[in-house]
C-alpha cells in the first residue's frame, strides 16, 4: 500500500484529490451517491459576500474534449454558507475550502472576515472568475493588481490562505512570484480558460457575456504547463487543476509540482471519477515501487 | 415531490438499441432501481468522442428494464443510437424529481409533442385513480402512439402534416377547461401555450423541462429555470415543474 | 451558389480556406491526394534565413482532441524554398503566403529581403514560434518588443505583411493594436499555445524543451475568443484559425472578425478535410439564404 | 524504391474484425489500389474519441482486400479494436516507400519481433526469387506464425519463455553471417542489434522503423529519424531504410 497522505498548508489530506471548486457544490449531491468523506478535500462552490442569482441565459456548452460554462457564481451568499451549508459540508470527513470570489477589495476583505471565525480549513481566493462583467477579472490578469489584493487579504486572514490563479493572466510566473511575496501560502490554478462559442444559425454568441470559461480534457496539457510554470517560480505548495480525468493526469500535475490537485469537469463525465482516481493513484504508485505521492511531487 | 430515493452510477451492457421510425431510436438497459415517472437518466457510450453524458427520461420501465426513447438531434444522440446490444453503456440514475402520481386526482390531460411523448407512457401507465385523456402531438411520423392507447380513456394523435390522425397542431385539439390537470411535454413553444392557458384558466399544470446539463445532480447550477421563488435547477428541483411556479 | 470569393490583402481568394503552416508542408505531399489550387491559399512551413534540422526527441503528443508538437521549424532554408520549393508551390493556382520566422531582428529583416523579390503573395511574419529555446518566443509575447519588431520589418517589406500572433501574449487585444500600428496589413491567429506533458512512467517530460505547442479542436473555444478580440482591436483583416475542422468552425471564426482562416491540425484527422469545408460552408450559407460570405464577415 | 504510385483517403465498410489472440486483432477492409510490401495505411474509426488516425502496415492483400494486423496498445488501437464488421472506418494509404522486392536477391532472412511480424506476411509472399529463412519471436503467444510457413525455406519460432518453439530471443537463433541480406522489424532494441551486427559484418540490411505520426504523408516533420543524408521522414521517405543510412 502506497501512501496517498500529503500535507498541504499545516491540514493532512488522506489523499490529494480535492473536488474542484464550483463543480461539486457544497458536497451534498455528490454524498447521495458516494461518501465524499473519502475525498482529500472539497472546495465549495465560489462564495460571494451577497447572494448572487448568476447569470441569464445559456450557462453550459459542450466543446471538444471541453466544457464552457457561464454560471456567473450563483451562490447562497457568505451569510447562508455559514449558518448553514458549512454545516453541511463539516459532516463530512475532508478538508473543507472555501472558495471566495469579489469584484472589489473590499468584497473580499469583509469575506475574509466572515470566513476568519469558521470552520473552514482554508480560504481559496478566487482572483479569476472570467464570468463576472465588472472587475472580478482584472484581479486575475495583471500581477501588480494581484498583488495589491492578496497583500491586503493576508492583512487580516485568519486562516490559511490559497489564492487561485488565472489561466488568462498576462504572466503565470510573475502572477505566481507576485501573490507568493504578497503573502499568500499556496497557489491554485487553474482556472477556466477564456473562450467563446458561436451559434452560426442565429449569428450570435451562444452565451450573454460573449465569452465563458473553458475547462475539461482539453485544456490539461495547458494546465500543465501554467501549474510547471508556478511550481518553478515559488516555494509555496500548489493545488493544481485542469482538466484531470485520470490517475495518470492527476500524476502529471504532481510530478509538475502540485502537492494536491483539483478534480471538476470530470465529475460530470462519471460522478465517482474521483474515487477511481485515488485507486488507480495507489495503484500506479505501487506497480512503480513508489512508496509515498511525497516523493513525486515536483520531480520535473 | 420528493426526490430521488436511490441512484447511482452504473456501467452496464445495452440490451436493445433499435431504430423506431426515422430518427427516433429505443435504448433498452438494465437498472434494479425503480424509478418515478417523469424522472431521467444520464447516459453516455464508453467510447463516445463526446464528453458530457445526456439526459434521457424513463419511458418505460418494467422487471429491472428501462426503456428509453431518444431522438437523434445531434453528435451526442447520434453517437448513442449506433451503439449496439452489448456495447457497455454509462448511466447515472434515476435523477430528478418526476411526477408526483399519487396527487393526481381528478379529470387529467396528458399532452405530449413531438420525443417529448418519450417521459409519458410510463407517468400514463402508473396514474391509478383515473385514465387520463392523452394527445399527441407529431411533425409526421407518429411513433409509439399505439403504445398509449391501453392506459389512457381518449388518446387524440395529431399531425403537423395531417399524414396520420387529425391535421394541425396539438394544442388546437385540447380543451383545456374540461380538465382539472393538465401535464406537457414537449418544445418550449408547445409548453409555453399551455402553460399560459392553464394560467389563465387557473387549472392545475405541470411541464417536464429541458435544460442543457453538465452535472445532472443539482451541483454544478448549469440547468437552472427562473421561478417565482428564484433560480431553480431542472435536473435536481425538477424536470418536473408546477405551473404555479414558473414565470412563464 | 453563394459567393465564397474574398479578398485578402489585395488578393482573390477563390474561397476563405488556407492550408496552416508547417500543417502542409510545400503543399507537394497533399497535392498528391488532392489538387490543392482549389484552396483559397496555402501557407508554407515556416521558413528561416539558413536551414534548420528542427528539434531532436518526441516531436509529436496526442492530448483530447488536441496535438502538441515539437518540430522546431526544420525547414530548408530561404535559399533553398526561392530556387525550389517556391516553384513547386507557385504550380499551384492559389495564393502563396510564406511563413518566416525568426530568433533575431535580423533574421527577419534578412529573410523579407531576400522574399521581397520572390514570387510570393504574402509574407505570414511568424513571432510566435513557441518551440524555439532563444528569442522566438520573445517576439510574441510582449507587445512592445512586436511592435518594434513590426515595425523595422514593415519599413522594407516589399509584400503585403501578416504577422502571426500567439496566444502566449499578455494581451491579444494589446498585441494585436500594437502590431497594426506598427504597419501590420493583416494579422493571423492563433499559433500553437505552450503546453506540456509527462511520461509519468519514465518521470520526464515527453518533449525534450518541456514544452510543445498544442493544436486541434481541444483548442478551438480559446482561438476563437482571440480571434473576435483580435478583430475589435484593430482595422486591419484577420486570419484566423485554431482548431477548425468543419464548416461549422469556419463560419465561427468568419463571424467573429476573421475575412479567412486556416485549417492546420484537421488535415491530419482527414487528408482532404479542407474539401469538406469548403463545400460545407457554401451549402450552409445557402441553407441560410446568405449571397455572399463576405456579408458575415465580423457581424459578431 | 520508388513510393507511392498512388494513395487516397476513403471511407469504407469493415468487413472483419476479429480477435487474433490476447491483445492481437486483425482488420480486412476493401481497397482497389494494389500495396507495396512494406506500405502503411492511417486508419481511424468515424466515431472514435481520439484525434489522429494509427498507422497500421498491410500484412496481407488480395483480390482487393487489405488485411491489417495488429496489437492494442493503448487507447486508439483498443478503440480500433471494438469495431465490427459494417461500422466505417477511415483508411489513407497506402503510404511509404515499401521494400523494393525486385532488388532483394540472394540469402534472405527476415526477423520479426513480436507486433513487428505483421508487415513480414505480405513481404515474405511477395520475395520471388528464393524463399528466404524466417524467424519471429513472440514473448508467450505465437500469433499467425504458421501463415508464413508456404512462403519461407525455414520457419524458426522462438518465445522468450520457451512456450512454443525455442526460448529465448530470436537473435540468438540467427546466424547473420549465412545471409546475404536481413530485414527486420519489431521492437527498437531488437532492430538496433541486428543492425549493429550487419554493419559490423558489413551485410545488406533494411529495417522497418516506426515513429509517432500526424500527417502520414510527409508535411508535417513529425516522424523525422536522423540518417547519414540528414533528418528523413518514416512516413514518406520509409518506413522501410537501409541500414546503410541509419545512424545506429
Ligand atoms: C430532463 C431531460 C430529459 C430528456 N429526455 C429526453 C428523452 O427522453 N428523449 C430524447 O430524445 N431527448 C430527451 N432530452 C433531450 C436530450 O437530452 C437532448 O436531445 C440531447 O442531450 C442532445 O444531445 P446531442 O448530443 O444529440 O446534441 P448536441 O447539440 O450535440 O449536444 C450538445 C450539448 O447540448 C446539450 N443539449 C442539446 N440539446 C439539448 C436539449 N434539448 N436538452 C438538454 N440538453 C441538450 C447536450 O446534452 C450536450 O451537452 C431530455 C432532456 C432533459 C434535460
Ligand atoms: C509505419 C508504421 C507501421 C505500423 N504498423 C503496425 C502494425 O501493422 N500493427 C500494429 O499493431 N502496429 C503497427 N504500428 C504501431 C501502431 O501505429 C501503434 O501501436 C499505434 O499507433 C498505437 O496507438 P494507440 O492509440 O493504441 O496508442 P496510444 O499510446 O494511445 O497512442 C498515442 C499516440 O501515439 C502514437 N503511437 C503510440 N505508439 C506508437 C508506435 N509504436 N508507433 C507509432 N505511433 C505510435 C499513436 O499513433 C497516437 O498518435 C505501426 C507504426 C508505424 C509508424
Ligand atoms: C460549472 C463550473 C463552475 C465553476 N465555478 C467556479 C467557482 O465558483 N469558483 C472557482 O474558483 N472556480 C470555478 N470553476 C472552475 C473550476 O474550479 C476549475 O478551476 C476549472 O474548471 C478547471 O478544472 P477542470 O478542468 O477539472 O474542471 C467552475 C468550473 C465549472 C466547470
Ligand atoms: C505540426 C505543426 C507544425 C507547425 N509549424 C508551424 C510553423 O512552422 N509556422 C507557424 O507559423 N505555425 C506552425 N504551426 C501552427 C499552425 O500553423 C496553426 O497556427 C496552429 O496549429 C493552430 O491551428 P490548428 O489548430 O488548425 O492546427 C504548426 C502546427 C503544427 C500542428
Ligand atoms: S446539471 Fe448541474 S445543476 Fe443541473
Ligand atoms: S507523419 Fe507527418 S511527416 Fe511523417
Amino acid at each position: 500500500m502506497a501512501n496517498l497522505k500529503v500535507e498541504f498548508l499545516g491540514k493532512v489530506f488522506k489523499n490529494p484529490i480535492v473536488a474542484a471548486s464550483g463543480t461539486f457544490g457544497f458536497g451534498e449531491e455528490y454524498n447521495e451517491i458516494y461518501d465524499v468523506g473519502l475525498l482529500g478535500g472539497i472546495s465549495s462552490k465560489g462564495l460571494t459576500l451577497n447572494s448572487k442569482q448568476g447569470n441569464e441565459g445559456i450557462r453550459l456548452w459542450e466543446t471538444p474534449m471541453g466544457l464552457m460554462n457561464s454560471i456567473g457564481l450563483q451562490n447562497p451568499g457568505l451569510e447562508s454558507f455559514i449558518s448553514r451549508e458549512i454545516n453541511i459540508m463539516k459532516q463530512y470527513k475532508t478538508n473543507l475550502i472555501a472558495n471566495l470570489g469579489g469584484n472589489t477589495l473590499d468584497d473580499y476583505l469583509n469575506g475574509v472576515l466572515l470566513l476568519n471565525d469558521s470552520d473552514v480549513d482554508i480560504i481559496e481566493l478566487n482572483i479569476s472568475c472570467p464570468n463576472i462583467k465588472a472587475g472580478g477579472m482584472a484581479f486575475g490578469i495583471k500581477a501588480d493588481i494581484a498583488y495589491a489584493t492578496v497583500k491586503a487579504v493576508r492583512g487580516i486572514c485568519g486562516k490559511p490562505l490559497m489564492v487561485k490563479l488565472s489561466p488568462n493572466a498576462e504572466s503565470i510566473s510573475e502572477m505566481a512570484a507576485a501573490c507568493e511575496e504578497a503573502g499568500a501560502e499556496a497557489l491554485s490554478l487553474i482556472n477556466t480558460i477564456n473562450a467563446m462559442a458561436i451559434d452560426i444559425y442565429a449569428k450570435k454568441p451562444v452565451f450573454n457575456n460573449y465569452y465563458a470559461g473553458l475547462s475539461g480534457p482539453a485544456v490539461k496539457p495547458i494546465a500543465l504547463r501554467m501549474v510547471h510554470q508556478a511550481a518553478k517560480a515559488v516555494m509555496i505548495p500548489i493545488c493544481g487543476m485542469g482538466g484531470i480525468s485520470s490517475a495518470r493526469d492527476a500524476i502529471e500535475f504532481i510530478m509538475a509540482g502540485a502537492s494536491i490537485v483539483q478534480v471538476g469537469t470530470a465529475n460530470f463525465v462519471k460522478t465517482d471519477i474521483c474515487l477511481d482516481i485515488i485507486r488507480d493513484m495507489e495503484e500506479f504508485l505501487h506497480s512503480q515501487g513508489i512508496r509515498d505521492i511525497n516523493e513525486i511531487i515536483g520531480i520535473i | 415531490m420528493e426526490s430521488n430515493p436511490m441512484m447511482k452510477t452504473s456501467i452496464t451492457k445495452i440490451l436493445e438499441n433499435n431504430r423506431i421510425c426515422e430518427n427516433i431510436f429505443e435504448m433498452v438497459a438494465a437498472s434494479d432501481i425503480k424509478p418515478l415517472p417523469g424522472q431521467f437518466y444520464m447516459i453516455k457510450g464508453l467510447n463516445g468522442d463526446y464528453l458530457l453524458p445526456r439526459p434521457i427520461s424513463v419511458h418505460d420501465y418494467q422487471d429491472g428494464k428501462i426503456r428509453l426513447l431518444y431522438r437523434v438531434s445531434g453528435h451526442g444522440t447520434n453517437q448513442i443510437s449506433r451503439m449496439k446490444a452489448d456495447d457497455e453503456v454509462q448511466i447515472l440514475g434515476p435523477l430528478g424529481n418526476g411526477f408526483d402520481v399519487e396527487s393526481l386526482n381528478g379529470k387529467i390531460a396528458i399532452i405530449g409533442g413531438g420525443i417529448g411523448i418519450a417521459p409519458l407512457l410510463y407517468l400514463v401507465k402508473n396514474i391509478e385513480t383515473q385514465k387520463p385523456d392523452v394527445y399527441l402531438g407529431y411533425k409526421d411520423d407518429t411513433f409509439c402512439a399505439d403504445r398509449f392507447r391501453p392506459y389512457c380513456k381518449e388518446l387524440t394523435v395529431v399531425t403537423e402534416d395531417g399524414s396520420t390522425g387529425q391535421k394541425g397542431y396539438v394544442t388546437d385539439f385540447v380543451n383545456i377547461s374540461d380538465y382539472d390537470i393538465v401535464i406537457t411535454c414537449g418544445p418550449d413553444i408547445m409548453m409555453e401555450k399551455i402553460l399560459r392557458e392553464c394560467g389563465e384558466k387557473n387549472i392545475e399544470v405541470y411541464a417536464s423541462l429541458e435544460k442543457r446539463m453538465a452535472c445532472g445532480v443539482g451541483a454544478c447550477l448549469g440547468c437552472i429555470v427562473n421561478t417565482k421563488d428564484g433560480n431553480k435547477r431542472v435536473c435536481k428541483d425538477g424536470p418536473v415543474f408546477s405551473g404555479r411556479d414558473l414565470t412563464v
